[in-house]
């Protein structure tokens, strides 16, 4: 089992979910038996589209938590993460950052060209907490992959959110999830020593840069009406007795002998 | 026109299909690769990069596949020859940008390195299940050209030969290739500047204030100026005139989007490549493409050590499709054999063309490795067993 | 069969005469009654129009190919659409509001719908006048389908005033013995 | 199972083909649209958030094609009936998504208001140019539904028909509509909820232990789960077994595959529904869906008045396309006309399907409007009188061709 | 080098507008043609060589300015003026790029390019008309539509928080960032010119009536009504915190300059890093 499903697992059992009720939308591959580990429904989406199909399922079963686990920067889909941070849609993301902050990474990193991150060479990342904070999420985190207790600890407190919440976990390669090779470890690492845990610090002042540590924490955590609030609210205030308030879009079953 | 020297890398060289597909580009004077990252097409666009370096060429990593298409697109009306390289789920987004390259009859060249779909699919298999993807798949009427390398070398020739038709034509090209092919190694031969012929771009000469985006020429085909140029013209994927403005009706949509079908379909016959092996006495007339061309070539072969008379129609475009030499073909021989690493595409196209005089057997190539004849040399066996006509496509079911 | 043609700008009521029209015919009269209306940008600002065809059997061609009617409630609707008018074909028309071209003495009647509805109080009726004279005029819709029609077409309270602007432009319309 | 009654608009109505869908949707118990704004099908999506919150139901307006129909899927897997509303521009940026939603085998209908093409085209005015798209769009093989429907009952009725096989056969069913037919408004008659047959989702009720989210029943369709019943479901994009495990490079992955290709071709009798008139003696038939279809007939009218035997043929389901019964036909008459509005797709069918022993007449018409029908009484004429076997497709030139490109037509705003 | 001025005719308009294919679809009492005036204006006074302007606009009312300005102008697709824009800059980097779209195009299918664009610091200055609605297409509801504002598709009521646009912009990384009303004309002239003088992402927000649908569904009145309304309600606030710039339905629109910065661009970063290689590769 890697850190990572085990973090996740820890986050998952302290919130008190029941991981059946726990939906994980993800467009990284996770292998089948740590979704048995895990004990949630699983599905593994078409890539930058996590969000929005969390969205989907979210709305249809209000009662399931879901979790939409992006990786690869937000390149494809950071389109539907501003969206759902503005609507406040009751997701739990994680952001994954496997891109490789090569400046930074210079300095002690030697090997750190993977597959996928010759790319990244003249870019400069997202600053993915201010980006979630300025489009209305109500809990921005990150973390680098080695703060396991941390990041547990985060997942559970964003799993109890009524809201977007944001957690952005700075690890290397995707190869992350089939376990850590050797490069990867050794950059994780560099992370993890060039971190610094300011809490509650504002989200603006956690820009990513090489002539400074990396900034680690719990950055916001705020109270904002879900997208259903404001959706039954409206509608009742409008449409009065005519509104069905709504609860979800479960079809009927096929009943015995239909 | 020559490609400029210092770019070539002239000479014999062991290349991978990857860096044979960059170097083509390069050599036909490709200098703007916009991409986003996809197995199995990454080895291409890293290698670009590595070219770029000494290159007066722009490398950029957009943030997905439809920015990515909308930046070439972008790129070639400067006047850069632009590409961009993808696989089946970029290509599927991709999609509506393929439309406005041919409404806007943008030159630019689309390298899709195919793999098992649908869906994520298997990103590391070779596959051939977006041919009809890329001649329908986007929204309203249109024609692209296609074409699909069999060997390292081809992929290398044909690279040129997709910017020069785009050039020509003014419409998307795609390179249909696989993710066996991109990673075969094999001796490549670069020519020298002076043999490697381009289509130069075809640009407005006439008085500066005369210059109407979309008047055609006599082949349908409209002039190109540069962004930049002094020219301000006006172009939009709207239904528009020669002069490049909206107008709604049904005339200006015949006559805007009429030509764009016209211009490729009534140039076919000068499109269409294809290569033939031993079909002048055939029964059996084996149709490849891609990959698959060098399982197929040997079923062919043991097929006529086993004294079948059979044949072999390679496609070099698979777009526009080789209808006249596959009608042809249908009236001398007993049956066709399509053989594709899919579940049944340009097989119906063969099936069309058959005109009901040969049958047509359709056999799922590559699922026992790419390099695996099996398949192929039975359905050829069961093809020459049967000597009644049947109806449809009679599906080749291995043992 | 008709081909009808409504045409004025926007705000008049002209989409909402097809579909007034349509209904009276194929909900009250049984009959086959197929509206179609301009969309986008071109249906905004000035100009606006909307046709119906109204037949026997199933509609099978959608649009207005040559209209045997032609109702024009804006110069710019009548110039528009006077050459796709049949050349036996009505036109009827606000006397205020258009200035037709006289070569059709026969088949043209005016009536001065908008000022009829500025009588009844409010301007925004002119077209429901308008609807009781076609229904009076032509012989598309029978009076009873069309007082069906309109309550089903507008709010609960404007209904009365909207009988009203239709049985002002009907009883004109009936009592217009010869064309204008 | 009947409609329930909450969604069921019953009564008498004067309303167009997008808000026939709309209310149709809502009738086949889907409770769930995420659509994004785009003319012509719009008002599909508008008449759904009007009536919606009344009846339980949901209209989210996504941030783009792409969400939407994403959302759409998740909400499938939610358990919902679900249903995304776009046209021409919309549907090519929903195509990867719906190659995945075909692989994962969620059942989903996509309206499709078809406009004029390619590109930003024409977005007011009609076109049929979607439709080899529809069946061909995503990358890799499989295979979806197609429906035409040409009037605005139609609209309401075959959306209910679309969410039913979209159930019964766990793929992504396409109503392939167009904007003459969207933007019509006719009179449509809403039954009764209890006339309405709606097909109910067919959920997995065993034991999670031995639950295979995609093994096939006897019919090739696995039956669905949803998320949150303790199924502990694992589903991918990658192509998978039965188990929904994904399956290795090298290892065999036909059997999985292919059965996308023949739940579909293997139940196709089931499927099919066409619409035929007079083709027992005819010469000449006419082949055609959705709107031409209608101005079709009116041509049809035109040449038997001139006394030539014309059968017509509308294909209500395009795809999966009806191989056996064109070539049935083939063997009986002298040619085919096939009036679409585009400039030859379908045609290509007709024509592999004939099998050379008629002639194929396409009446090609670029769209932002429909067919002339003297131009499609002309082309049977054309085909009845041809004796000779054509190689090829014979396209037809239109009036509008000629004044376009040999007459004096000029571009005007 | 041609600028607005040194082309010889009466007024500086009929110089950047396609004179050829007025009238324009915009309605009666729109903002969007007013800001096509200040762009006219604002590259007069910036006194840049129009033949190295070029504009690419994307899909709906404002997306139809690209196609009214007679410079090199594109009319794309939905939502990827932007990109189309980048393919273009990094082309030709010596072009003056300028996006001019609205806020359903850049903001909502466009999203994903809008930051990511900030985000590398393309040199362009993209121009965002907001009118809160998708007016093109007859009134849908947008991902700038304030809450409980009425619009086809939220017949009940908006239900979803719009965008801060110059705080997400802000957030990703652009250089330049600004907001005007319609009424701002000379205000939005200068930023226009300072934003075409900076090198790196630039986004000047526009805050605009649409008389025909916004205004009407929500009952407010015709264009002059907003007008009027902008001109009690606008503050001008510079270097307000782009987080406090929310615009709440018929409540207070702070205007004004928020940000104003350096980064290195796109292509800067590029160059300096080919450069680099090719030193590297000289010493070895």
């Amino acid at each position: 089992m890697s850190t990572f499903i085990e973090t996740l697992a820890n986050g998952i059992k302290e919130s008190g979910i029941n991981p059946q009720k726990i939906s994980i939308t993800s467009d990284i591959p996770f292998r089948p038996e740590d979704i048995k580990y895990l004990g949630v429904d699983y599905f593994h989406t078409n890539r930058g589209r996590a969000v929005a199909f969390g969205t989907g399922l979210k709305l249809t079963n209000p009662s399931l938590k879901v979790i939409p686990i992006i990786g690869d920067l937000i390149t494809l889909g950071g389109n539907h993460l501003v969206h759902a941070g503005r609507r406040n849609m009751e997701l739990t993301v994680i952001c994954i950052n496997s891109f490789i902050y090569r400046e930074i990474a210079h300095k002690s990193a030697p090997e750190t060209t993977t597959k996928f991150s010759a790319y990244s060479t003249f870019e400069e990342p997202f600053n993915i907490p201010h980006l979630a904070n300025s489009c209305g999420a109500v809990y921005t985190a990150r973390w680098t992959a080695l703060h396991t207790d941390e990041l547990a600890k985060s997942i559970t407190e964003a799993l109890q959110k009524n809201g977007l919440s944001v957690i952005e976990v700075l690890a290397p390669g995707l190869n992350y999830y089939q376990g850590i090779d050797k490069i990867e470890s050794s950059l994780l690492n560099f992370y993890y020593e060039n971190s610094e845990i300011k809490e509650g610090i504002e989200p603006r002042e956690t820009e990513i840069r090489n002539d400074q540590k990396i900034i680690i924490g719990r950055f916001t955590t705020l109270e904002r009406p879900t997208y259903l609030d404001t959706y039954n609210a409206q509608l009742t205030r409008v449409l009065g007795d005519k509104f069905i308030p709504y609860s979800g879009a479960v079809a009927e079953p096929k009943k015995e002998g239909e | 026109m020559k490609p400029p020297k210092d770019s070539l890398k002239t000479g014999t060289h062991q290349l991978s299909g990857s860096q044979a597909c960059v170097e083509g580009a390069i050599s036909a004077g490709c200098r703007f690769l916009g991409m986003y990252p996809i197995e199995p097409a990454i080895e291409i666009s890293n290698y670009f990069l590595e070219r770029a370096k000494t290159l007066d060429a722009v490398y950029v990593q957009m943030e997905d596949e439809i920015s990515a298409l909308a930046a070439v697109l972008g790129a070639s009306w400067t006047g850069r020859r632009s590409m961009t390289v993808t696989s089946g789920p970029g290509l599927s987004l991709m999609m509506e940008h393929m439309g406005l390259g041919v409404m806007l009859e943008t030159p630019c060249v689309i390298v899709d390195v195919q793999r098992v779909g649908p869906g994520h699919g298997i990103p590391t298999a070779p596959a051939q299940g977006d041919i009809f993807q890329s001649r329908w798949g986007s929204h309203g009427d249109y024609e692209i050209i296609g074409l699909a390398p069999s060997t390292v070398q081809e992929i290398f020739d044909f690279m040129i030969k997709a910017f020069n038709f785009s050039e020509h034509y003014r419409v998307p090209v795609v390179v249909l290739t696989d993710g066996y092919l991109v990673n075969l190694k094999s001796d490549v031969t670069i020519p020298r500047a002076e043999d490697i012929k381009l289509e130069p771009r075809r640009y407005y000469d006439g008085p500066q204030e005369k210059y109407l985006p979309f008047k055609r020429d006599e082949d349908l085909i409209p002039r190109l100026v540069d962004i930049g140029a002094g020219y301000k013209f006006h172009v939009t994927g709207l239904t528009h005139d020669e002069r490049g403005y909206p107008i709604m009706n049904e005339e200006c949509q015949e006559f805007n989007v009429h030509p764009l079908v016209r211009k490729i379909r009534n140039y076919a016959e000068k499109i269409v490549r294809f290569q033939e092996l031993a079909t002048e006495d055939a029964e059996i007339i084996v149709i490849a493409y891609g990959s698959s061309f060098s399982a197929a070539k040997q079923a062919q072969q043991k097929a006529r050590e086993q004294g079948i008379k059979t044949g072999l129609l390679k496609l070099d475009t698979i777009w526009p499709f080789a209808e006249n030499r596959v009608r042809e073909l249908s009236r001398k021989a007993k049956a066709f054999v399509a053989v594709e690493m899919n579940y049944g595409q340009l097989v119906y196209e063969i099936q069309r063309c058959s005109q009901g005089n040969a049958n047509t057997i359709f056999v799922t190539h590559g699922e026992k490795g790419v390099e695996n004849s099996d398949d192929i040399l039975n359905a050829i066996i069961q093809a020459s067993r049967e000597n009644s006509k049947k109806e449809g496509i009679i599906e080749y079911a291995p043992k | 069969m008709f081909e009808i043609r409504f045409a004025g700008y926007g705000g008049q009521g002209i989409i909402r005469s097809g579909i007034i029209v349509g209904k009276a015919a194929s909900i009250y009269d049984n009959k086959f009654a197929t509206m179609n209306q301009s969309f986008g940008p071109e249906a905004r600002g000035g100009a606006c129009s909307s046709q119906l065809v109204v037949a026997e059997t199933k509609v099978l061609y959608p649009y207005v190919t040559k209209s045997d009617i032609l109702v024009a409630m804006s110069q710019a609707g009548y110039d528009k659409f006077e050459s796709e008018l049949k050349e036996n074909g009505i036109l009827l028309y606000d006397e205020d509001l258009v200035k037709p071209k006289s070569d059709r003495v026969n088949t043209t009647f005016a009536i001065p719908a908008t000022r009829f509805a500025e009588e009844l109080g409010i301007k925004i009726v002119a077209n429901v006048v308008m609807l009781g004279f076609f229904t009076a005029i032509t012989d598309v819709v029978s009076p009873e389908a069309m007082k069906k029609a309109i309550p089903d077409s507008v709010p609960e309270k404007a209904i009365p005033l909207n009988l009203k602007a239709f049985e002002k432009g009907y009883t004109y319309g009936k009592n217009l013995k010869k064309p204008a | 199972m009947k409609a329930d009654p909450k969604s069921v608009l019953t009564g008498v109505y004067y309303i167009d083909g997008d808000v026939a869908a709309g209310w149709g949707a809502l009738a086949a118990g889907c409770k769930f649209i995420a659509g994004y704004p785009i003319t012509p099908s719009t008002e599909a999506a508008e008449a759904f958030a009007r009536v919606a919150p009344k009846a339980g139901a949901i209209f989210i307006q996504m941030e783009d094609e792409l969400a939407s129909i994403a959302a759409v899927l998740g909400a499938a897997w939610g358990g919902a009936k679900a249903m995304t509303i776009t046209s021409g521009p919309g549907y090519s940026l929903m195509m990867e998504t719906i190659g995945y939603g075909a692989m994962l085998e969620t059942p989903f209908v996509l309206l499709n208001v078809q406009r004029g093409g390619p590109s930003t085209g024409v977005p007011t005015k009609t076109g049929q140019a979607d439709m080899m798209q529809s069946r061909w769009g995503s990358h890799g093989d499989y295979e979806i539904i197609a429906i035409s429907p040409d009037s605005p009952q139609e609209m309401f009725d075959y959306t209910i028909k679309a969410f039913n096989l979209a159930e019964k056969y766990r793929c992504p069913v396409m109503i392939m509509a167009d904007e003459c037919v969207g933007h019509m408004t006719e009179k449509v008659v809403i039954p009764a909820a209890d006339e309405i047959e709606i097909e109910p989702r067919n959920f997995y009720k065993g034991s999670a232990e031995e639950y295979l989210p995609f093994k096939p029943g006897s019919d090739l369709i696995p039956q669905i789960a949803k998320a949150g019943d303790g199924l502990n479901l694992f589903i991918s994009g990658l192509a998978h077994n039965e188990k929904g495990y994904p399956v290795k490079k090298d290892e065999p992955r036909g059997i999985y595959l292919k059965r996308l290709i023949d739940k579909i071709q293997k139940n196709k009798d089931k499927i099919i529904e066409l619409k035929e008139e007079e083709t027992e003696n005819c010469e000449v038939v006419v082949v055609s869906y959705g709107i031409s279809s209608r101005v079709a007939i009116k041509g049809i009218d035109m040449a038997r008045e001139k006394g030539i035997k014309v059968g017509n043929l509308r294909l209500v389901t395009v795809w999966p396309f009806p191989d056996e019964k064109i070539r049935e036909l083939a063997n009986r008459v002298k040619a085919f006309v096939v009036p679409e509005i585009n400039y030859g797709q379908i045609v290509f069918e007709i024509e592999r399907c004939c099998d050379g022993k008629a002639n194929v007449v396409l009446v090609p018409h670029g769209g932002a409007g429909v067919h002339n029908p003297q131009d499609i009484c002309d082309a049977i004429e054309l085909g009845a009188q041809k004796e000779k076997k054509s190689e090829g497709i014979i396209e037809f030139k239109t009036r509008l061709e000629k004044l376009v490109f040999e007459g004096n037509w000029s571009a005007k705003e | 080098m041609e600028t607005l001025t040194t082309r010889n005719t009466y007024h500086p308009m009929e110089n950047l507008l396609r004179m050829d294919r007025l009238p324009h679809i915009w309605c009666p009492g729109c903002g969007i043609g007013i800001a096509v005036t200040t762009l006219a204006a604002a590259l007069d006074k910036a006194q840049v060589d129009l033949n190295n302007v070029c504009i690419v606009s994307g899909i709906g009312c404002t997306g139809r300015v690209a196609g009214y300005v007679k410079l090199d102008s594109f009319h794309t697709t939905h939502g990827r003026a932007i990109p189309f824009a980048t393919g273009i800059k990094l082309a030709n980097p010596n072009l003056k790029v300028i996006v001019f779209s609205g806020d359903g195009d850049l903001l909502a299918i466009g999203g994903n390019h809008f930051i990511h664009a900030a985000r590398r610091n393309i040199d362009m200055v993209v121009i965002c008309v907001n009118n809160f609605i998708y007016a093109m297409t007859g009134g849908q509801v947008a991902p700038t539509t304030p809450l409980t504002a009425y619009a086809t598709t939220s017949p009940y009521g908006c239900v979803e928080p719009p965008f801060n646009i110059p705080y997400i912009a802000d957030s990703a990384g652009a250089v330049y960032v600004a907001r005007w009303t319609a009424l701002h004309v000379r205000r939005l002239a200068t930023s226009i010119v300072e934003a075409l003088h900076k090198t790196g992402f630039s986004l000047i927000e526009v805050i605009s009536p649409c008389a025909q649908y916004y205004s009407r569904i929500n009952r407010l009145g015709d264009g002059i009504d907003m007008m009027r309304f902008y001109h009690t309600n606008a503050e001008i606030r510079h270097g307000e915190n782009t987080k406090n710039l929310d615009i709440p339905f018929q409540s207070n629109i702070i205007c004004g300059k928020f940000v104003d910065r350096e980064r290195p661009s796109y292509t800067e970063r590029y160059n300096k890093w080919r450069t680099q290689i090719k030193g590297e590769d000289n010493e070895g």
